[in-house]
């Protein structure tokens, strides 16, 4: 076939050309991967030089823990503890509300939809994992905000001491979030569902368990890393969003209370990044950043520990 | 053991509660889910399309006309797409090669990957503030097109390293062999084999980053700004400030003077996220029916 | 109100016919002036009615007409005009004929937008050869950027502080009133300032202990940075006192938070009130220019365009401040509804 | 077939081997008894050489026989096919012995004329080597009939074999100085009498590979 | 413990005439073989015979298939209880992503079986029958994905045990396995045979000759030939299916 | 060992039937030889009987290892045992024939005293039925060294049988009356020399099962 | 058309010592298969031949390998020439994702033919070398994916001879194939030896015995025998052998 090979040849010495390319080549692919960890590093490093001065200045304590926040005052205060806390509540409870929704429906979009309905709700909900989330902000402020605030002038018409938020309060934004970590959810578990090998499902039906049993029982199992991967797509989501609940959360640092305004990591950044004047108050946005940074690895920590944990159970 | 009677024959059916009430549940979860989708689309559409139009496609915004055009913001956000995607692809894909083929598996390749992760998640107001500083004054792009360009870069290098990796894991091992085994060196391989395949999953990476484009504000307006001009010199415009479509969306709302344009911008950016992902869908898989047969 | 738009023919973004016909003219700046002037008797309406082509035809004979250039110009000028001249060909000529290019970089209050997106468009028409760009991220930001040197012109919805004032220089281009809005539906509709302060304080909780319905009252504010936040306490003499139900991040949030809640109660901008919510009187002193003016109605603030003292503005930084401040800018400021300084 | 084309010849060699043993055998036979009619001790001495040869030819397709088993794993006619080539070629061998046996008693025989004694025995040598030859023939040919006809001819041998014995007996007492040249005919009929019987074993063969059974029991 | 009687079954998968009128009498503790080229509907057989087919969309069965009498395909089946009955066992071997015990447990506690001492006595006696309970009884509450392959499989055979079916269908229960772990499943289906009425489908001629007492060969969905083992094997009737045994198809 | 537990029963099976039907054979041996000196009739019917037993035998032997081949695709030592057995049998069998065929001879046997024409008989007997025995003991206990002394041991048989077929050229050249009965002692000489070959034909087998080679020729 | 000459050869992954002082002498066109149990280092063995080894990280390697009297180990071996000259061919079938042609053709490009007659030429003599060019010569420019697996790995085989290797190293080339494609590819590799020297690792004894000339037995990293098939599957001198051979190991 090829003239070359007629005699056996020596398997040392080199193309001078393919090793010049190849060579290039790793460098590129490494340059690529330097440009993207010094990327990666940068943001990090970033993140810690703007974000520490300002913990630093007001002692971590102090605004970690600090539940007064008066940047503007003639004696500031920058304790973020309710920012802290309803990050975490309401996060949470975004979690608790939307996650079992969530992940009935992708049971049921994976499993017992009629195709021609899949075919309409499965892009559906492809679509609203892409809407951008100011619109969800705006939605929440016209319909969910006059809503809640009917509720709550129900609930608490004798209460005097209540303070009223006119519906933007911790329960529009778990509402909001919960609906918006919802397509990702429903997405990221289905496409997991669907993924479990078949034999589990047969194996499961075989040995007489009905299809409702065998969802519960094997299925849900089986996809527990892509369903916990979707939980945390939708913890991030949450625990990051900020255009979409600033319009309905209300914004002021209270304790994360349902019918209490309340602020977010996030929101108190987005708000006062617009008017704090350069000095303590925006360095202090700076650190909040940071807090919300050392969240974000905090969580993923965990579920990367949780995952792997999981992983390692099953395997050995 | 226990049944034994009940073994006996096969006829009889026992509809069982628990799945019943099970089944009823994840009905009515679908049932939310679906009514919320449909409620939310149809709010969008009921109240955004009354506001299109010829004039509000094609103007320029007008304050002293009270005029709300958006086709600056259209021609901004498709400038700001072209511009991240052309950065951020090579990059990223490279990343994830050397990432996933070149670099050795570590711990320090699986830090990098955690830190990766972490970012994934986030708040895009930090990447504003980041681009802001690094490519707004130090840099000094000011708020310009490009310096939101780069900032939504490094914001999408995460998802597009780590979806392409993906994409590059599922790529099986006896490909990899197969191509090293007839003697192929590492680039070719990757040239000939392992891109060809994983091609579904870069183009799914490079659409649901350009999903994150469109759909970013927070991170826009510390960096490119808000400025709904058109551009005066189509090869200067990336020098110049401009809002995409969100951008403008956001400040429509936001001061409260135009929310009902405000639902108008929200239709299409709704109309665009569905052509993206149908564009995914016909696009990944035209590249998966061709590596396939 | 629209009508009384000067300039309005320019709306079009320097609508090329119009720019390359006045361009034409070899006097700079009083050129371009008459043939602005000459656009701006057209009524607004008509001129966007008006085909391009009449409007440039005009704008090159009143050209012609104002300067003492040679028919053939003149007809070059037609000719020129009646071509659809491209933008960049219209942008040389119009640098040739004012001699002034480049760009004037602003950030600041997002109470300011309305205002300075009309100066932005107007100033086209003006200069057509400057580049505005103003970004809206809020008045700290703004005087930081300018204090630092990042932009040319530093906008705040409020009077420079102490500390500010020793490197900026204030340039009070408008007064903005702070109107307490109330929700139409609400009764009240006549507040003191103690009243006002009770109701912040959180002393005041029911509209009832105010001449109102028995509501508890939803207390709606900005954050704890705005402009509009700033000088609304200061006045009132509430500042970090006030207990809110709501801290929204614009004049809008708190136009739709009191428009869409009968109980809410919010301060905003003059300029934003609308049909949606009513603006309360204050002290019996109804919010209107005549009244701040005056001195009647208290709340009000005004609207800064900051300068770094310790930095010579470029020339078309200058020219646009100039702009600003001066007639045309000032007919602007009042076509929007705010009130001039002047 | 011919998917297992490297099997198929395998086969095909086994047979055509066998078939080789066998002429070889049936020439034995047909040498032993021309060189007892002849006198021709050369032919004796040749026909002991030969069966060296059968010998050589048995171990060779004993060889492949169970490497056949070893490598093909065979199943129904293939494992048939080989467990009678198996069976078969002890008894081809043994016919070769019987040959050799034959021919060496020729080659100790000191009498002129043993033909006149065993006026039977070529008669014996040409059935037995015609069942010899038949019972392979059946066998590559897949011939039940024939296989079966090779069985019933086993008979006429026996019979022959009591017709030398009495005439030896009668013999005896008529001369007795030829007792042992008629101990030795005694042998060589005895010999080809056994011969028949191996060609009846081959046979029995021959149906087991066509039906599976082996002397109306099923093996397989 | 249960003899299984198909009459005519004919299987379509949508216009795929996937079983063309097959009829088998399996009996009761013995294990019956289906052999035949890839696609040629072993597969689809088995599971016909505890309807797992009706999993797939647009199959379309006639015929009778009864076991112990009763038509499988009747209305009035519960098709849980019928599965009860008729365990299975896979190609490859699936452990449930869950710990040894709740693998075998699954079956029990599905149906019904809540007391902790008859879960561990039933997960002990399967396991036992499956020959596996030596090697991972100190290890019961370890993850099953952690067992070889061999012991997966044998794993999923005590697991289908455990609910106590009387028939076991398995779908070339070895082929994912090394020749080691083959022996090991061979051997401990022919104990299995004295409880438990066995259908395997198998590729490998030779472990269908070793374990089986029936051979039925399949082709194109036909059933060509079916008898005793021994017969298939040594002396089929049909040309077809000695040239399948005897490796020379096609 | 161990993981094959059903086929190492199966080859146990086989190597206890190989000893019952050597067994057999070799109490025929013995049977037919006391039959002989104790001019016992019945007790040759018997041996004539209990022929059949053996044949019964060879086929489920032979049976079993055909099956054996089909399903366990036997290798190495497993493969040698079988093919070993298979071989085995049909010498078995012979010997069985062989001890039979002498049965029937005394069944017809006029004379009263054989025993004193054939003196070497019952010796030739008694080292062929030990042969015998010890043949296929060196088979089951892998005994390469005992199947070596018993081929050894032909020779001894060998000799006899010259013994026996001078004597009784002798004899007949004496006692011309008593031809038939010399024919018949004669032929069972020759069959327990018969016997012998097939003991040692059996030891061959051993010695493949040992080695792999057959009369010094690697098969396998 | 290569004889390779291994001696001494050890290999550890990272702490785990795969290969313990491996020698052995693979003789020119002849079959040598590998054989033992799962985890013996067998997989290990062949890929230290065409260097796959290297792919692995923590992979330590000693003592030496010799083709034709070139050590593979040496610095300055071309890992690309090398694998040129010792094709592979894997377990599972793997063709590329790409046409029937450009998957044969691919090893030639990498080395630099580009002529379009002189690939087809190639693609045709190969395909033809691994008896499948009759099977898909019309459809040479679908996809690789559609063919069934027994004809995937006899595609995989052409191409690995496409770039006229003189050696071909095959893991378990037949083990996820149906036992007719698996005659195909064991009748293949009978006419194959002609022209090149092969070296395949079988889990198949009776493979093994059918198709190889020599046959190595490997036991925890060991190479317990080497020699002529025949003499390992009929004398095996080591009892560990014999006992794999017979099935009654462990
Ligand atoms: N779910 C299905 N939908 C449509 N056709 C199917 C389905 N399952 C199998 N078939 C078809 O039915 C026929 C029989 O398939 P089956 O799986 O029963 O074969 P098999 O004999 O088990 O083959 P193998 O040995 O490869 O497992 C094949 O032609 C196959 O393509
Ligand atoms: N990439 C690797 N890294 C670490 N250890 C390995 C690697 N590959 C194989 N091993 C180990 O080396 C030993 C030999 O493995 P190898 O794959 O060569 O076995 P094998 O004989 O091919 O087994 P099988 O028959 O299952 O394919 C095993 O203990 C295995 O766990
Ligand atoms: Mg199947
Ligand atoms: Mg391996
Ligand atoms: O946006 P402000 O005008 O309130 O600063």
């Amino acid at each position: 076939m090829q003239a070359t090979s007629q005699k056996s040849f020596t398997i040392q010495g080199s193309s001078k050309t393919k090793t010049a390319i190849e060579k290039f080549m790793t460098v590129v692919f490494f340059v690529c991967g330097i440009t993207a960890v010094a990327a990666v590093i940068g943001i990090t490093v970033y993140m810690i030089i703007a974000g520490s001065p300002a913990i630093a200045k007001v002692g971590p304590l102090e605004f970690l823990f600090g539940s007064e926040w008066l940047p503007t005052a003639t004696e500031p205060k920058f304790g973020i503890l309710y920012f802290i806390l309803t990050s975490i509540v309401g996060t949470l409870l975004a979690i608790v509300v939307g996650v079992p929704v969530s992940l009935l429906t992708a049971i049921f979009l994976s499993e017992l939809a009629p195709p021609a309905l899949y075919k309409v709700v499965r892009p559906a909900v492809e679509l609203l994992a892409g809407i951008p989330s100011v619109i969800y902000g705006i939605i929440g402020a016209q319909l969910l905000v006059p809503l809640m605030s009917a509720f709550e002038t129900a609930i608490f018409k004798d209460d005097p001491g209540h303070t009223f938020t006119g519906g933007a309060n911790l329960l529009s934004a778990v509402l909001v979030l919960a609906v918006m970590i919802l397509p990702t959810i429903v997405n990221v578990s289905e496409t997991a569902l669907r993924a479990v090998p078949r034999e589990y499902k047969e194996a499961s039906l075989a040995l007489g368990a009905s299809h409702i049993q065998t969802i519960f029982k094997v299925m849900l199992g089986a996809a527990r890393s892509g369903i916990v991967t979707s939980i945390v797509l939708g913890i991030g989501r949450a625990i990051g969003e900020a255009m979409a609940i600033i319009m309905v959360a209300g914004n002021v640092a209270n304790l994360p209370l349902p019918f209490n305004s309340v602020r977010f990591l996030t929101t108190a950044i987005v708000s006062d990044m617009s008017y704090a004047a350069a000095g303590l108050h925006r360095e202090s946005l700076f650190g909040i950043g940071l807090v919300l940074f050392v969240f974000i690895m905090v969580i993923n920590f965990f579920v990367n520990i949780l995952l792997k944990g999981g992983s390692k159970k099953e395997k050995g | 053991m226990s049944e034994q009677k009940s073994a006996a024959t096969i006829l009889g059916r026992r509809p069982r509660v628990s799945d019943r009430v099970l089944k009823a549940l994840i009905f009515l979860s679908a049932g939310i889910t679906v009514l919320l989708l449909a409620g939310i689309l149809i709010y969008i559409l009921v109240r955004g399309f009354p506001n299109l139009s010829w004039e509000f496609l094609s103007t320029a915004p007008s304050t002293l006309k009270k005029r709300f055009g958006i086709l600056p913001s259209i021609i901004n956000t498709l400038y700001m797409i072209v511009i991240t995607l052309v950065i951020s692809t090579p990059i990223g894909v490279g990343a994830a090669i050397y990432l996933t083929e070149y670099a050795k598996q570590g711990r320090f390749i699986r830090l990098i990957e955690f830190t990766i992760e972490t970012l994934a998640g986030i708040p895009s107001i930090i990447y504003g503030l980041f681009g802001a500083i690094f490519f707004g004054t130090l840099l000094q792009l000011g708020y310009s097109i490009l310096s939101g360009a780069f900032t939504l870069t490094i914001m999408v290098l995460p998802l597009i390293i780590r979806t392409t990796e993906e994409a590059l894991k599922t790529v099986p091992a006896s490909y990899r062999e197969g191509a090293l085994g007839m003697g192929a060196t590492k680039w070719y391989m990757i040239r000939t084999v392992i891109l060809p395949s994983s091609l579904p999953g870069i183009i799914t990476a490079v659409i649901l980053s350009i999903g994150r484009i469109v759909g970013e504000s927070a991170a826009l307006l510390y960096t490119a700004g808000s400025v709904t001009n058109l551009p005066a010199n189509w090869l200067t415009h990336p020098a110049s400030s401009g809002a995409t479509l969100t951008v403008q969306m956001y400040f429509a709302v936001s001061e409260g003077r135009y929310i009902e344009q405000g639902f108008g911008i929200a239709l299409v950016l709704m109309v665009i996220v569905l052509l993206i992902n149908g564009l995914t869908k016909v696009l990944a898989g035209r590249a998966g029916s061709k590596a396939k047969g | 109100g629209c009508a009384s738009t000067p300039a309005a023919a320019s709306s079009e973004a320097a609508s090329s016919e119009a720019v390359s016909s006045e361009a034409v003219s070899s006097e700079a700046a009083s050129s371009a002036a008459a043939s602005s002037e000459a656009a701006s008797s057209v009524d607004a309406s008509s001129s966007e009615a008006a085909s391009s082509e009449a409007v440039s035809s005009e704008a090159a004979s009143s050209a012609a007409a104002s300067s003492k250039a040679a028919s053939s110009a003149a007809a070059s000028s037609k000719a020129v005009s009646s071509v659809a001249a491209s933008s960049k060909a219209a942008a040389d000529v119009a640098a040739k004929g004012t001699g002034l290019t480049g760009k004037v970089t602003l950030t600041g209050s997002t109470s300011m937008q309305e205002l300075m997106e009309a100066f932005i468009e107007d100033y086209k028409t003006v200069e057509p050869g400057v580049t505005v760009e103003c970004q809206f991220v809020g008045s700290g930001p703004g005087i930081t950027a300018v204090t630092e040197g990042k932009v040319d012109i530093g906008n705040a919805s409020r009077a420079l502080k102490t500390t500010e004032s020793s490197t900026l220089k204030a340039h009070v281009v408008a007064i903005d009133g702070i109107a307490i809005a109330l929700n139409p539906a609400n009764k009240v509709s006549d507040l003191t300032l103690g009243q006002i302060a009770s109701i912040y304080k959180g002393e005041v909780k029911n509209w009832k202990d105010v001449g109102g319905a028995d509501a508890a009252i939803v207390v709606i504010g900005r954050d704890s940075a705005s402009g509009t936040r700033e000088a609304f306490e200061s006045i009132v003499n509430v500042k970090d006192k006030c207990k809110y139900s709501q801290e929204l991040t614009s004049t809008g949030a708190v136009q739709t938070a009191v428009a869409s809640n009968a109980n809410a109660i919010g301060y905003i901008s003059l300029n934003a009130v609308n049909s949606k919510v009513k603006a309360c009187k204050v002290g019996g002193a109804e919010a209107t220019d005549a009244n701040i003016i005056k001195g009647t109605y208290a709340l009000s603030r005004p609207f800064v365009m900051a300068t770094n003292s310790t930095k010579t503005l470029s020339a078309p930084a200058q020219a646009f401040l100039d702009y600003a401040m001066g007639a045309k800018g000032q007919a602007v400021v009042k076509s929007i509804g705010l009130i001039s300084k002047k | 077939m011919g998917a297992r084309p490297s099997f198929d010849s395998e086969l095909e060699t086994l047979n055509i081997e066998l078939i080789r043993m066998a002429g070889l055998a049936e020439q034995a036979i047909r040498n032993s008894i021309a060189a007892l009619t002849n006198r021709d001790k050369a032919m004796a001495v040749n026909v002991a050489e030969h069966d060296r040869e059968i010998d050589e030819m048995e171990k060779t397709i004993e060889t492949r026989c169970l490497k056949l088993l070893l490598r093909q794993q065979p199943v129904a006619r293939d494992l048939r096919q080989i467990s009678t080539a198996l069976k078969m070629i002890t008894d081809i061998e043994r016919i070769g012995d019987q040959a050799a046996d034959i021919a060496e008693i020729l080659m100790n025989l000191k009498n002129d004329e043993p033909a006149k004694i065993a006026r039977h025995i070529p008669e014996m040598a040409r059935v037995a080597s015609e069942m010899v030859y038949d019972s392979v023939t059946a066998f590559t040919n897949n011939d039940l009939e024939a296989a079966k006809a090779v069985i019933a001819r086993d008979d006429v041998v026996d019979d022959l074999f009591c017709k030398v014995r009495s005439d030896l007996v009668e013999l005896i007492g008529t001369t007795p100085n030829k007792i042992d040249e008629a101990i030795d005919v005694m042998m060589i009929a005895k010999y080809l009498e056994r011969i028949g019987d191996h060609a009846v074993n081959i046979c029995e063969w021959v149906e087991f590979y066509e039906t599976g059974e082996y002397k109306n029991t099923k093996l397989l | 413990m249960s003899s299984i009687s198909v009459k005519n079954l004919e299987l379509y998968y949508g216009d795929n005439h996937a079983l063309k009128s097959v009829s088998i009498e399996i009996e009761e503790n013995k294990i019956t073989a289906l052999i035949g080229p890839s696609g040629c509907g072993k597969s689809t057989f088995l599971k016909t015979l505890n309807r797992m087919n009706d999993l797939v969309d647009g199959v379309k069965i006639t015929g009778e298939v009864l076991i112990d009498g009763e038509n499988l395909y009747d209305k009035r089946v519960d098709v849980t209880l019928l599965r009860k009955k008729i365990g299975m066992v896979f190609q490859k071997p699936n452990p449930f992503p869950m710990s040894i015990y709740d693998n075998v447990a699954y079956g029990p506690r599905i149906h019904g079986i809540k007391s902790k001492r008859q879960l561990d006595e039933i997960v002990k006696n399967s396991l036992i029958g499956a020959a596996l309970y030596d090697e991972v009884k100190d290890r019961l509450h370890k993850s099953a994905l952690s067992l070889s392959g061999g012991q997966q499989q044998r794993l999923c055979i005590a697991r289908a045990m455990a609910v106590e079916p009387q028939v076991i269908l398995m779908d070339e229960p070895t082929s994912a396995l090394d020749p080691i772990s083959t022996m090991k499943i061979e051997e401990l289906m022919l104990t299995l045979k004295e409880k438990y009425t066995i259908v395997i489908v198998t590729h490998n001629m030779q472990q269908a000759a070793r374990i089986s007492d029936y051979t039925a060969f399949f082709l194109v969905g036909e059933m060509v030939e079916f008898g005793e083992t021994e017969a298939i094997f040594s002396l089929p009737k049909d040309k077809r299916t000695e040239d399948y045994i005897t490796g020379r198809f096609g």
